[in-house]
């Protein structure tokens, strides 16, 4: 965690409303690891005071470049499209934990809804470059709202759906998962809440339908606590959370959620938590 | 000139030997317990840190969201999670014990006993610098803001505290009082060894859909620099009232809110919402105030206190004369 | 489609034959007498004017500096400056008589008998259209504000403006009172046809040399978006307190303000500050509601008025659970 | 008095901290008469709500050309003296009342302290157009703040004090004031609030000084009401006068100044007044 300047080295509208940015910020590229976020500051425009997270959507240590992938939803993303090239911007980060990827496992399945592309993107990367294989699933409410391919590694299997049905498998994109359960050794989901609760009631009926023993893998989770590395590893589900933020640091408490065991803060905690940490229906 | 650098005193006494190096303190509930920027901010530097609103029991706080942001402003509705003070004293006072930054710890809740019985765990505890009575969030349905909207619950608070602990007391004011002079006056004579003022304004936002209230818990306290002009208000009708010192709270984000907040009679300033934007502010604040006393030749920024009080100039009339057209 | 747009009903009725063409008012004291901007603004499409607040003798206000502006916001201290309810309407009424938008007469006084008796001297007067009653200004030194904090005196006003007179009464609130609601019950018990809320806050700033107060009265109202999430959460509250209708006031600029306001309760809105920054846009609001009604397929804006009150959703527990960590 | 938008054509850093705007903006030049003035809009940057008032330094009704001069001393100026070239900025004008100059002057004294020199710049050109005679009297603190003679007609007489004596005259601008005070049928002041009213006190006793009779224009005074354009013309010294600016039409009594007739509101009975039309000690 550091706060930095990032130079804006590129901007472009990806799909309608929705912005790539590349950064020049070798600390963030070179800290960073798949599933965290940077916070962002919008000085002095119209009086916004918060800064904006965002997913570290791709790095790249080497070129010391960082991207990150945000849709225009209100006066924060609005001031951050409206940056030119050259332009410097205020980053914190990287900030959160990240995925945790068992070293064992082989096949890797990413769910992403919209938006939550930016939340895994960096992870495809990241497992290819560890020799995994990597399916992506994504789902959008229609054709021109699709993430391009051209902008994913060949060797990754992407697999659509839309909504309206206008590309890809019509409906959602958690229909699909269940021809990739079986063969992934872990899941990771980012998008809008409905569908990482989807996601989580689908993880946790997983073994029966797959008739898989889990005891042995129970077992070991008792010896490790619930969200540590190790358990977070072990799971199968690790869906990546949103919630509004003040600090992004753990100070201030405004990005809670209720876990099973208590209050979690998004932004430290998070925002990578495994399926079964979340209080989905949680009552306060 | 080498002279004047090496005399300047920013020292700041909050009374019953709490001494400040500087003035510029971090606000509670936006510093956590001051671990948490310990990576980004030079937090030994700070004047002292008012860590979150601390209660008896443990507290799960407010369902989400929990803050969002406002015109110059946010609301938080966090609803005083925190662990309780037992939590607060295993986790976090043995850190504090050696810090140099003195921690002022913030105390919740909904009645007086609770209030006491804090103040009775954290005295004579390592690492516990002082306490910062909350009378007045306006994020829990019961309890803290009726302390803080009348002069009797006020009083009656902060005398119970007082009697409980020789801590160094500060009393936190809401923004809300009809009149705040009279509050202020009351926890004065009950014994309060500072004030600090304010607290946020009960306000709310509505969820895009426009189909509920934004919050989980409906309302939320407005803080940042749209607070400021009230917050200014009531340190300069504070200052007025009572002779303790006051710290100013509300908005402040540069070195003119500092210096404006002084003038309106606050000895002190704590730096909150800011912090999110900037966590290095208060560090910056605490040279460019330095600075600023340099160049203006005083040997202490407590020349500045006070500057724009009635005592020291003519007072306006307060209302209009009535002329015929 | 076509139907829609012929039958899209944004009229409001604030009681007592007030019928308003549309849910855009502006506010008391920044449209003056609705002649000011006549070069600039359409001024008859809106839907109400409410004029300058109106004393029973001239009052010739306070000393300048009278604004001055704050973070999102502004403060005023013009201290009711205005040509007593004689001049009003000598000068202005016999303009708004012939005027197809109805003017609303803010009234404001320091006792209950000036309330009564400009109320009787509008009464029957051509052009007036109703009286809006600012019983919540905090800028002037006796008066005002007293009523709009304690529902006793908030009743007993309106009771005897309402004894006065059958033109329609709009009571305007404080975003001050400890309680508003119970503020609210008593003027709608006391007879009033509608309810305006919020007035400013109390605020001040301090002058650029730090050696005096910026206002030449020291104190102003807070204005414009930074009052916004109070004067939303007065409304919400308010709603769910009294039957009669609403007007939200405080920061509105833009759509998603209207819209906000109409969610918490207000059946119509009166823009005020940002009228200084853009002049037409009350007229561009009433358009970019009936827009955004038409793509919703609503046949009326009323349809949005209420629709973030708990009434229609589940409520969200109001305070934090406590948990064993 | 007009919403429009004016097309910022060049901008430049005149003096220390000062910036020197011209705008293609027509309407502004059509309408506009020395001593008016723009409210100039800020939007969406930091918060700010309120319109900037700046006098309207030069026009040019053949090229539809205005200036504003300004010193950058808050968050609106700042926001200003960024613009560039292209930009359009949003004003509201021309709004006031102007100078009044008797068409019977020959001999016009302008007195300017600092940047209310932007206040009597069109004045000079208006009244040299008209054939008469213009001096100029100009303070400063120091040198470095001397308006440049070059960006002045070479027409103008122009006579410099600093209080520093490190240009012209050492001290006061005020104290040029008695040399021409003969010569001029008419002076225009514009300046901070101390200048002004010093210059007032000045004019108060002038026709002691001078031993001119005042009888006759008394008589006339009588007819015209204060604050009309007769009896405006028929005074010796008008003054500019500045305050905080709600709506800048007349609608919100901000920039309300006690008169001798009762409150004055400077955006529309003013911002130019007679001097003896101001109550210089007010007490409310
Ligand atoms: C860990 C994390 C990662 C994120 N990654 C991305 C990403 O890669 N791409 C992307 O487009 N968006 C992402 N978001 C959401 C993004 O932060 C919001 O879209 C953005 O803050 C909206 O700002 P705004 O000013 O445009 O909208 P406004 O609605 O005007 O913002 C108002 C306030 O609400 C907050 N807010 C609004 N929506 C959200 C949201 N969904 N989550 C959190 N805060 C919100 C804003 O930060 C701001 O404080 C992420 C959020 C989190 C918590
Ligand atoms: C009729 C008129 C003509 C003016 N002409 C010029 C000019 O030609 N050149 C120039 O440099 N300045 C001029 N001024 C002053 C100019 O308006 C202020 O310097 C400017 O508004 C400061 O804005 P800011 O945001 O930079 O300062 P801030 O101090 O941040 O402004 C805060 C608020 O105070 C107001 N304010 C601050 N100073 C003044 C002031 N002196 N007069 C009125 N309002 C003020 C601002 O408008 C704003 O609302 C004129 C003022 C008036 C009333
Ligand atoms: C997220 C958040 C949490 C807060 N929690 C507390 C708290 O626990 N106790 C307290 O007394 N004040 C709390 N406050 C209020 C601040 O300490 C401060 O009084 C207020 O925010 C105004 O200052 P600011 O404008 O600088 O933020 C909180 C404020 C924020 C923004
Ligand atoms: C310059 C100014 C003058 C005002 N004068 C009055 C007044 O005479 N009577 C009144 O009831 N409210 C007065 N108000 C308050 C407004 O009517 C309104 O309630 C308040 O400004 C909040 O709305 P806004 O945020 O849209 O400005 C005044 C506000 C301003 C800014
Ligand atoms: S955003 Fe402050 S704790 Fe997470
Ligand atoms: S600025 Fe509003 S009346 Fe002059």
């Amino acid at each position: 965690m550091k706060l930095l300047s990032g130079e804006l080295l590129e901007s472009r509208q990806l799909l309608p409303g929705q912005w790539l940015q590349r950064f020049h910020a070798p600390w963030l590229a070179g800290g960073a690891q798949a599933g965290q976020f940077v916070h962002v500051r919008t000085p002095d425009y119209s009086g916004l005071v918060l800064r904006r997270p965002f997913s570290i959507n791709t790095f790249d240590r080497r070129s010391g470049e960082a991207s990150i992938h945000f849709r225009v939803t209100g006066k924060g993303t609005e001031w951050l499209a409206r940056m030119r090239p050259g332009d410097q911007i205020e980053m914190l980060g990287p900030l959160g934990r990240g995925f945790e990827v068992d070293p064992k496992s082989r096949h890797v399945l990413l769910v992403a809804g919209g938006l939550g592309m930016a939340g895994v993107r960096a992870l495809a990367d990241e497992a290819l470059a560890d020799n995994r294989q990597v399916v992506l699933l994504f789902g959008a409410s229609t054709a021109r709202e699709v993430y391009p391919s051209s902008l994913l590694p060949a060797e990754v299997e992407y697999v659509v759906a839309t909504d309206d049905g206008s590309f890809g498998h019509s409906g959602r994109v958690t229909d699909l998962v269940g021809r990739y359960e079986a063969w992934a050794d872990q899941c990771f989901a980012c998008g809008p809440e409905p569908m990482l609760a989807a996601m989580a009631r689908l993880a946790a009926t997983r073994h029966q339908r797959l008739g898989v023993a889990r005891l042995a893998g129970r077992g070991r989770g008792r010896q490790s606590p619930r969200g540590s590395s190790v358990a977070r590893r072990r799971a199968w589900l690790q869906v990546s959370m949103e919630q509004n933020m003040g600090c992004a640091v753990g100070a201030c408490l405004g990005c809670v959620i209720m876990g099973t065991d208590g209050p979690q803060r998004v932004c430290r905690e998070g925002p990578v938590f495994a399926s079964e940490e979340i209080e989905w229906d949680a009552r306060w | 000139m080498g002279r004047a650098l090496v005399t300047l005193d920013l020292s700041v006494d909050l009374g019953r030997g709490l001494i400040l190096d500087n003035p510029i303190l971090v606000a509670s509930g936006t510093f956590g317990y001051g671990v948490e920027y310990g990576e980004v901010v030079d937090v030994q530097r700070i004047g002292a840190i008012c860590c979150k609103g601390t209660t008896l029991k443990p507290r799960a706080g407010n369902p989400p969201p929990r803050v969002t942001e406002t015109p110059a402003g946010m609301l938080n509705s966090i609803g005083l999670q925190n662990p309780g003070v037992k939590g607060v004293l295993e986790r976090y006072a043995p850190h504090w014990a050696g810090w140099q930054v003195p921690v002022v710890v913030n105390v919740a809740g909904e009645s007086v006993d609770d209030y006491v019985e804090v103040a009775r765990r954290l005295e004579g505890q390592p690492g516990i610098a002082g306490i910062e009575l909350n009378i007045s969030c306006p994020n829990v349905g019961k309890g803290g803001l009726q302390f803080a909207l009348d002069p009797d619950g006020a009083g009656a608070v902060t005398a119970a505290v007082r009697a409980a602990t020789d801590l160094p007391l500060m009393v936190k004011l809401s923004p809300a009082a009809p009149d705040v002079r009279t509050i202020a006056r009351a926890i004065a004579d009950a014994g309060a060894d500072a004030l600090s003022a304010t607290n946020t304004l009960s306000g709310m936002a509505i969820d895009r859909r426009r189909d509920r209230p934004l919050l989980g818990n409906t309302y939320g306290g407005l803080s940042g620099p749209a607070l400021k002009p009230v917050a200014l208000r009531v340190v300069y009708e504070v200052a007025q009232a009572v002779r303790i010192p006051i710290v100013g709270i509300g908005g402040v984000g540069s070195l003119d809110d500092v210096l404006d907040f002084m003038a309106a009679g606050a000895v002190a300033v704590q730096v909150g919402t800011a912090v999110f934007a900037d966590p290095t502010l208060p560090v910056r604040l605490i040279d460019e105030l330095a600075a600023h006393c340099r160049a203006e030749g005083l040997q202490t920024h407590r020349q500045l206190v006070g500057c724009a009080l009635p005592a020291r100039r003519e007072r306006p009339s307060t209302k209009g004369v009535e002329y015929l057209p």
